[in-house]
């Protein structure tokens, strides 16, 4: 077993630089990417963790590929909502105020029709 | 079995009401048949002496056990009857403004049954989910039926005071209710009397008793958590104030008794001090206000702070005299303030207000039957013997100049004084209503008087100017009551 | 016969209860009334002549109040069998002369009702061997005295001495109830004897008693209190004579002499007694000299005359005991109430109480002339009238006390009873003189009394007062044998009188029959009533040379006030100054002391609202306008921006990971 | 040492129905594309059938937990120190998978329930069918979805399948809010996401900082355990491996600020009112009921693997817990918006919720899931009232004062809408409310938090004047009026025949919190005594 340290401190510094990112960025895709560098922290952990003897189940490298896929199910909404944001607002700043005032008129009950027309 | 069915009348009275529509003419026969009831069975189940004793919430030993015993019989009947008579009362007057009769009534139905659920509950828990039960009923009342001379956005503050206020108290006492229940291991009121605090340092039992004391204190109301008192009386229509002066305020006693003394003694006797000296700077307090105040209701409200300032008093000594004076200065509260509300009420109706600045005809002359009920009601505010409250202000003075072994006897008997002082106070202020009302001092001979009280209204007046005349002149008829209970309560400060 | 002890107290309640009940119709009322009262005279006359010499006459049975007894016995010895008769007597006379005062009046039920009750209050005070029944009887005679003050309800001035009767009096009932309590605790235990009887616990029983001599020295009227009861003369007069003559201010005489024993054995409470009582009897008796109004010299000399009682419970020795002090109760009940009576009659005739409209007056019946004649006699002390042995008795009790090495207290009031004596002869000569004196000018009622009139118009100037002259031009105005409707008589109200022709009539006559009786029957028993006292061990007890040095003052006291009226041609007082005596119709502002005093409670009142509405509810209110505030600008801070609520999770990430890590053990 | 999981299909069912019902939906609606109701009725039922399944886990009584995926086997944590019990030692025994006890099924139960709840709010108001998108078949799929990771999140033991489980309630929540594609709608998803993702992301590192300081990659009492004993005893090891508790300490708060974001606790609430108020009724019912069952069987996981070491309050669930009670009330009490001012009262409630956390003893979790549940019920109810309004008057049903009369018109509607709040806000009739602020401050008392106590005594004050201010309008006659003269037959107002789904989901949840405030015991008793 090597010296555990140099994962995790690679970890701290690759998880302090997602929450920067996420802090820092008003672009929704750079947040995102953010996101994706602590989620990068966190499986680094999981990898490290899991290499120690006796794990068994490769405990730590399955979840890390369970980690993965999420963020990518997780990324494929995200980006489907910034892609649509963008075409509502014209842009993806996320530290603008929303505009919340009300769409085009359309019937009350069946709100929602326009938008996946326009996802589409 | 019969004592459940006790709580339930007024309970499922209080639906059916609520459930009717507003044009309907049984709620008339609904809310008479339900508080008769309730009454009946009430006086038969205070004779026999009957309780139920079952199970309700298992998982946190919550059981659904209600019994009469001597320190709750006299505030059960109480309420009981006095219901019965302000759904007559409520029957008998005019339509209520803001909303329909059969709301009202079911308000003051649901009252009725979340207070004798209170009195009746020998389950701490079960006794503070019943003392909520009143809490909204009561809020609809003022909020609703409330003064409709006012704006409403006061009877939108008076309405949120008295709900505000009594929630803060009754969750601070919950929690000396989980304190207790939890080192004691029981939330039987029985049991945990039994224990007499046995097991709890004397540090934990003042924590306790403290929490209590205060959560229970805005009941009452004590001194300084008193003041959504005269805004609630003020707002509150006839019904509402009765029940509020006469049934709620007890509770806030009647706990303090049931919970605080009888289960944290010590907790109790180091806090009594406190409660004394804001028992009767109430009793001071309460009399000064009603000196200058110039809305009648009002002065009523504050003349309930003084009063109640002596059954702290009382309680504070710690004596069996005191808890008998305590247990007695709340039944004799309760009548009085019934009767004073019941008139003042009336007499508001017709005035549009109770300003009593207002030159109108003296009573004394236009309107005897006001009159005599009012001069009897006062005569017992300030304390007159032959009267109800007689007894449980000196007997409140007498325990307090003596109290029980340990208790600050020099504090005490200086607040004896004090409160002799607001004896005076009380016949100064209950004469100068007299003076301005019933003598006509600064009225208007001229004026329209008031249509004279008659009928069902009249008879419930007297009703209660009768029972006060009786425990004034008998009040062992209640002392007895209470005696070997009281007793009991004390059990664990004897030893 | 135990249950004569009880009725005695029961059936004037009963009356007073039921009158207020029944008294829709007033010959029922009257009924009521005086049969009750009757019947208490018979019942109180078998209790006196059997006593039973116990104290423990159950009432309602006693108080479970686990650490304290309060049996509420009722006592039947001599003391109380005597008193009890007397009270009951008197007020047997006003309660007949009452019904044809208030002939007129539509309030006469509940005023018969609440002679009843006072009676009722009175006479549990004199039966009670318990000291909460004495409260209770105490307080109820507080009450009445209200209802009957305040019985002419139409007028500020009845109404404001009503309210000032009774609160003065409550504010030294704060002192008596403190008073009662401690005595109480004492012996744990509200019984006389037991009371009486504790030994030990000396210093708590001085303040106790000291607190029963104030609460009596309120209900007595002894300075300080003392300005509530001229005020009281508001009342109709059969008020006046019942609040006077034997009840609510000789309560207070009654209640120390059952205590006597522990009184005794304190000089300390006796001392306060004896100053109280001296000064009050000293100052009471000069005011009366300068009233310009009956029956407010007759209200002074009540004072006077009760402080009398009082001194010498204070200054007699233990083993003179109660008689003297309660022999004066007696004669005084006798001629206080026939002074008032009369006095109530010549109101009617004159249709006012000003001393300078009844010049003369006395002299248009013979009754009457010669029943105020004996009054003001007795009253003086001028032997061999009651007056004149019970007083005599107080002094050579005095004297005695003296004698016993009381040393101060026995001698201040010593002094204080010669004083009283010359100044008591004085005021009765003089009032006799006026009421006597025919008016010099045939038309005019006024003319010859210049100097009253101007102190009248003094009086009459100060508007604090709320004895304005002009406002006490009350009483029954006309002549007795015909009597019309007052002017706010209510016709709603009225006997319906076209309709009963014959009974009016035969009314008219029965009517003043009943108060000559009274009158006669009280004159007869301030002649004869010493008669009474020699059933009292102590009571009777003249010594020569105190009598002779007491009449020789009267003589001499009344010889100069004829000589200063000019054999009666005008009104002794007028060589009083004006000033003086303007200030002594005032009270030397013992009023305005009193309003000075209510005035500041009600600043103190007024300064509790402010408080309770900006400090004691400002918390409250506070801590609503901070949840408004707060939500305000929490709402202005939560707008929906994204990236806001990024930092907020990430700050919340480093909070609850500082916090965690901390306080991980 | 390792055996094949073992699978027991109806251990599983209250995950496998919703699964069932989302293919069938998805196959329904290429079938049979007419009926606007369909997939809905198929989602309702497939619900419902997730809640009867966890059935048989709650009333097996206290002892009973319903498991499978059990393996036998043991794996190394850390090197075992000497005289501490090793983790592989205690792995003698079984571990499983999927693993529900009493708590778990009764939260599964409640969240089958309430997704019910949600899809008969979301039931389409216009008949027939819109001819370009299928928007129905979906919204029901992405309920079905969401409710399926809840009901594994409450079962699940080991780090990925909890992780995994976790997402799987989220992510089709955030699709459900964009759904309408409204700017709205856009907004609140947005808020919705950025806060979720990073949430996911600290979640993910709180697992592997769970997994590093135990070796275990379960969240069971043993793994607690392990790391425990290695720093007690840490005497043979190195250095390194000393800060392991520090190292759980660490993956505790991460994993609850991860659930925090979920459960709107302050700070991590700032998407809750945007959100709500820009979904519909239905998916906003959903966020505040289903979504939260996740979030606290989430935590509640993680909590009973804590339990074992006896750990003391932790002072970081009371700052949070007291935090939101406090701001969620604050901000309540200016809302007019009703869906807004539920947000907030979200927010508050879930200080509520995670109050009893402070102990994280059985009874504290226990207390937990029943306030949880208590809430749940009430804001059903409220939420169905909300939707029946909006249903009848559009968009201004949204604000308090479409409720001004409310006991005139409807006097059973005014009446279950007064149920629910009072149960909010702890007052009789809601009894049941009051019996979870009992239940809730009871291991506060345990733990001996008083000042907690007593800030939560003044938040039951806030929370009053916060329904308070939604009940006035009902009970208050003068506004009725005012509501009535100004309301005309607008054209949001659909025919009758539409409103029945949401009529009788109204019926069906009044009724339960009506018969648990009669007798609370049968809620109570869910969890055992």
């Amino acid at each position: 077993m090597i010296h555990l340290q140099w994962p995790v401190m690679l970890a701290a510094v690759l998880a302090g630089l997602g929450i920067y990112g996420v802090l820092a960025r008003r672009n929704a895709v750079l947040v995102l990417i953010g996101v994706e560098l602590i989620l990068n922290a966190a499986n680094l952990l999981l990898v490290t963790a899991g290499t120690r003897q006796d794990s068994l189940f490769a405990a730590g490298s399955v979840i890390t590929l369970f980690v993965i896929t999420v963020a990518a199910g997780e990324i494929s909404i995200a980006l489907a909502v910034i892609l649509v944001m963008f075409r509502r607002f014209g842009h993806i700043d996320l530290t603008a105020v929303p505009d919340l005032t009300p769409d085009a008129p359309e019937p009350e009950p069946t709100t929602g029709v326009q938008g996946e027309v326009v996802e589409r | 079995m019969a004592v459940t069915i006790l709580v339930l009348i007024p309970l499922v009275a209080a639906i059916v009401l609520f459930a009717m529509a507003p044009s309907a003419t049984a709620d008339r026969l609904v809310a008479l048949v339900a508080s008769i009831g309730a009454a009946v069975l009430a006086i038969v189940v205070s004779a026999l002496r009957l309780d139920v004793d079952v199970m309700w919430i298992r998982s946190l030993g919550i059981r659904w056990h209600l019994a009469p015993d001597g320190v709750s019989i006299a505030l059960i009947l109480l309420t009981a009857l006095l219901t019965v008579g302000v759904v007559l009362h409520t029957l008998h007057g005019p339509p209520p403004q803001g909303g329909s009769r059969s709301t009202l009534l079911g308000c003051v139905l649901l009252v009725e049954a979340g207070a004798l659920g209170t009195f009746l509950a020998r389950d701490a828990l079960l006794f503070f989910v019943a003392f909520e039960v009143v809490l909204v009923p009561m809020w609809v009342l003022i909020r609703r039926f409330g003064d409709h001379h006012r704006t409403d956005a006061v009877r939108a503050d008076a309405a949120g005071r008295f709900i505000f206020f009594t929630v803060l108290g009754s969750t601070l006492m919950l929690i000396g209710i989980l304190f207790l229940v939890y080192h004691q291991g029981t939330s039987d009121l029985d049991v945990l009397a039994a224990a007499h605090a046995d097991r709890l340092s004397h540090g934990l039992q003042v924590a306790i008793a403290a929490l209590l004391l205060t959560g229970l204190g805005i009941k009452v109301p004590l001194w300084p958590l008193h003041t959504w008192l005269p805004a609630a009386h003020t707002i509150a229509p006839t019904a509402g104030s009765v029940l509020l002066a006469a049934v709620l305020l007890k509770m806030g006693t009647y706990g303090i008794v049931r919970l605080a003394v009888a289960n944290v003694p010590a907790g109790v006797a180091t806090l009594s001090p406190v409660l004394a000296i804001l028992g009767v700077v109430g009793v001071i307090w309460g009399g000064l206000a009603c000196l200058v105040e110039r809305d009648l209701k009002r002065l009523v409200a504050y003349s309930s702070v003084a009063h109640m300032g002596f059954v702290a008093l009382a309680l504070a000594s710690g004596s069996h005299t005191g808890l008998q004076a305590a247990l007695f200065g709340n039944i004799a509260h309760g009548i009085v303030a019934a009767l004073l509300f019941l008139v003042v009420g009336d007499l508001k109706e017709q005035w549009g207000s109770a300003d009593l600045a207002v030159a109108r005809a003296s009573l004394r002359d236009s309107a005897p039957r006001f009159g005599v009920p009012l001069v009897f009601g006062f005569a017992a505010a300030l304390g007159l013997p032959g009267l109800v409250s007689f007894w449980g202000e000196f007997l409140a003075l007498y325990a307090a100049w003596s109290p029980a072994p340990g208790r600050p006897v020099a504090l005490l008997r200086a607040c004896v004084v004090v409160g002799a002082v607001g004896l005076a106070i009380a016949a100064g202020y209950a004469l100068r209503v007299l003076r301005i009302v019933w003598a006509g001092e600064g009225g208007n001979p001229a004026a329209t008087p008031v249509r004279d009280l008659r009928g069902v209204r009249r008879g419930l007046i007297v009703t209660l100017v009768g029972a006060m005349v009786v425990l004034g002149v008998g009040p062992q008829l209640l002392l007895h009551l209470s005696d070997l209970d009281a007793a009991g309560v004390l059990g664990a400060v004897r030893r | 016969m135990t249950w004569v002890v009880r009725l005695i107290v029961v059936v004037p309640a009963i009356a007073g209860l039921a009158g207020l009940l029944l008294g829709r119709s007033r010959p029922i009322a009257r009924g009521i009334a005086v049969g009750a009262a009757a019947a208490t005279t018979v019942l109180a006359l078998a209790q006196w002549v059997a006593p039973l010499r116990t104290a423990d006459v159950t009432t309602f049975g006693a108080l479970p109040l686990g650490d304290l007894s309060v049996p509420l016995h009722l006592l039947s010895d001599r003391l109380s069998g005597l008193v009890s008769f007397v009270v009951a007597l008197v007020v047997l006379a006003i309660q007949t002369y009452t019904v044809w005062y208030l002939r007129d009046d539509r309030r006469y039920p509940p005023f018969a009702a609440g002679v009843s009750l006072f009676a009722a209050g009175m006479l549990l005070v004199v039966q009670s061997s318990d000291l909460v029944l004495t409260l209770v009887g105490w307080e109820i005679m507080g009450w009445c005295s209200w209802l009957l003050i305040g019985h002419d309800s139409e007028r500020a001035a009845a109404r404001r001495a009503a309210y000032k009767a009774f609160l003065v009096t409550r504010v030294a009932d704060v002192a008596m109830v403190v008073g009662l309590v401690t005595l109480s605790v004492r012996a744990r235990s509200t019984d006389l004897l037991a009371v009486i009887t504790q030994p030990e616990g000396a210093a708590l029983l001085t303040f106790g008693l000291v607190c029963v001599v104030i609460g009596v020295a309120g209900k007595s009227g002894l300075v300080p209190f003392q300005d509530w009861l001229p005020d009281a003369m508001e009342g109709p007069t059969p008020a006046s004579a019942l609040i006077h003559a034997a009840t609510m201010v000789a309560a207070g005489t009654y209640v120390i002499a059952r205590l006597f024993t522990l009184y005794a054995a304190d000089d300390a409470a006796r001392t306060v007694l004896a100053v109280l009582a001296a000064v009050t009897m000293v100052y009471a008796a000069g005011l009366a000299f300068a009233q310009a109004d009956l029956k407010r010299l007759l209200a002074y000399s009540t004072l006077s005359q009760v402080a009398i009682m009082l001194a010498a419970l204070a200054a007699a020795p233990a083993s003179v005991g109660v008689g003297p002090g309660i022999g004066h109760l007696i004669g005084h009940a006798f001629f206080k109430a026939l002074l008032f009576l009369g006095a109530g009659w010549l109101a009617a005739l004159v249709g006012s109480t000003a001393l300078a409209a009844m010049a003369g007056r006395g002299r248009s019946d013979v009754l009457l002339r010669w029943g105020m004649a004996i009054g003001l006699a007795a009253l003086a002390g001028v032997p061999p009238l009651v007056g004149f042995f019970t007083k005599d008795t107080v002094i050579d009790a005095a004297l005695e006390g003296i004698g016993d090495g009381a040393g101060f207290r026995a001698w201040v009031v010593a002094v204080a009873l010669f004083a009283t004596v010359l100044l008591t002869a004085a005021y009765c000569m003089r009032a006799w003189l006026l009421l006597d004196t025919p008016p010099p000018a045939p038309t005019g009622v006024t003319e010859g009394t210049e100097g009253s009139l101007d102190v009248e118009a003094v009086a009459a100037r100060e508007t604090e007062r709320p004895l304005d002259v002009s406002e006490r031009h009350r009483e029954p105005e006309a002549v007795d044998e015909t009597p019309p409707a007052r002017p706010d008589h209510h016709p709603l109200h009225a006997e319906p009188h076209e309709s009963r022709l014959p009974a009016q009539l035969r009314e008219a006559q029965l009517l003043p029959l009943l108060r000559t009786v009274s009158v006669a029957a009280l004159a007869a028993l301030t002649v004869l009533g010493a008669l009474l006292l020699l059933t009292l061990a102590g009571s009777l007890h003249v010594g020569w040379l105190s009598a002779l040095v007491s009449v020789l003052l009267i003589a001499g006291a009344a010889g100069a006030v004829w000589a200063a009226s000019r054999r009666g041609a005008r009104d002794a007082a007028d060589v009083v100054p004006d000033r003086v005596r303007a200030g002594a119709v005032a009270g030397y502002g013992a009023d305005a002391a009193y309003a000075a005093l209510g005035r500041a409670v009600i600043a103190v009142a007024r300064l509790v609202v402010v408080l309770d509405r900006d400090v004691v509810d400002a918390y409250p209110r506070a801590f609503a306008a901070t949840a408004h505030a707060a939500g305000r600008a929490g709402v202005r801070t939560h707008r929906a921006v994204p990236s806001v609520a990024l930092i907020g999770v990430v700050a919340g990430v480093l909070l609850v990971a500082v916090l965690g890590v901390t306080a991980w053990r | 040492m390792t055996t094949t999981p073992g699978l027991d299909v109806v251990t599983l069912l209250p995950a496998l129905i919703p699964l069932a019902g989302v293919v069938i939906v998805l196959v329904a609606d290429l079938v049979v594309p007419r009926f606007r109701g369909f997939p809905y009725a198929l989602a309702a039922l497939a619900s419902l059938g997730a809640a009867g399944a966890a059935v048989p886990g709650v009333v097996g009584g206290a002892g009973a937990v319903r498991e499978t995926f059990c393996m036998t086997g043991g794996w190394f944590a850390f090197g075992p120190g000497p005289g501490a019990p090793s983790y592989s030692q205690a792995q003698a025994a079984t571990e499983c998978l999927w693993r529900a006890g009493t708590l778990g099924s009764s939260l599964q139960l409640g969240a089958g329930l309430a997704a019910a709840v949600c899809l008969a709010l979301a039931w389409p108001s216009v008949r027939g069918r819109s001819a370009e998108v299928s928007r129905e078949p979906v919204e029901a799929v992405l309920f079905l979805t969401a409710l399926t990771g809840t009901v594994v999140v409450a079962a699940s033991r080991d780090l990925g399948t909890w992780l995994v489980a976790l997402e799987l309630a989220t992510l089709p929540v955030i699709a459900l809010v964009a759904l309408s594609g409204t700017r709205a709608a856009l907004a609140g998803a947005m808020q919705l996401l950025v806060t979720s993702l990073v949430s996911f992301a600290l979640l993910a590192v709180g697992a592997a900082l769970w997994f590093l300081a135990t070796g275990a990659p379960f969240f069971s009492r043993d793994a607690a355990l392990a790391a425990g004993h290695v720093s007690q005893g840490g005497t043979a090891l190195a250095a390194g491996q000393q800060p392991s508790v520090a190292l759980l300490s660490l993956s505790l708060v991460l994993i609850l600020a991860g659930l925090g974001f979920k459960l709107s606790l302050v700070p991590f609430h700032a998407w809750t009112p945007t959100a709500y108020a820009c979904s519909t009724p239905a998916v906003a019912t959903f966020l505040a009921t289903v979504s939260k069952v996740g979030a606290l069987a989430a935590l509640l996981v993680v909590v009973q693997a804590l339990a074992a070491l006896s750990t003391p309050g932790l002072i970081a669930v009371a700052v949070l817990a007291a935090a939101s009670m406090t701001l969620g009330n604050l901000m309540a009490l200016r809302q007019d918006d009703v869906v807004r001012l539920l947000a907030w009262s979200t927010v508050a409630q879930a200080g509520w919720v995670v109050l009893p956390l402070v102990s994280v003893s059985p009874l504290g979790q226990r207390s937990a899931a029943i306030y949880l549940l208590t809430y749940v019920a009430a804001t059903l109810v409220a939420f169905a009232v909300v939707a029946r309004t909006v249903r009848e008057v559009g968009s201004r049903g949204l604000s308090t004062a479409a409720y001004g009369g409310l006991w005139k018109r409807s006097p059973w509607r005014a009446g279950a809408l007064a149920l629910a709040l009072t149960s909010l806000a702890g007052l009789p009739p809601g009894v049941i409310g009051l019996v979870g602020k009992v239940v809730a401050l009871r291991p506060v008392i345990v733990e001996g938090w008083v000042w907690l106590a007593v800030i939560a005594a003044g938040n039951a004050v806030l929370g009053v004047a916060v329904y308070l201010r939604w009940l006035r309008p009902v009970v208050n006659p003068s506004e009725a009026e005012a509501a009535a003269a100004g309301e005309p037959a607008g054209p949001g107002v659909s025919p009758t025949g539409r409103r029945l789904a949401i009529t009788m989901a109204l019926v069906g949840s009044a009724l339960v919190l009506l018969v648990v405030s009669v007798q609370p015991q049968l809620l109570l008793g869910l969890f055992g005594s």
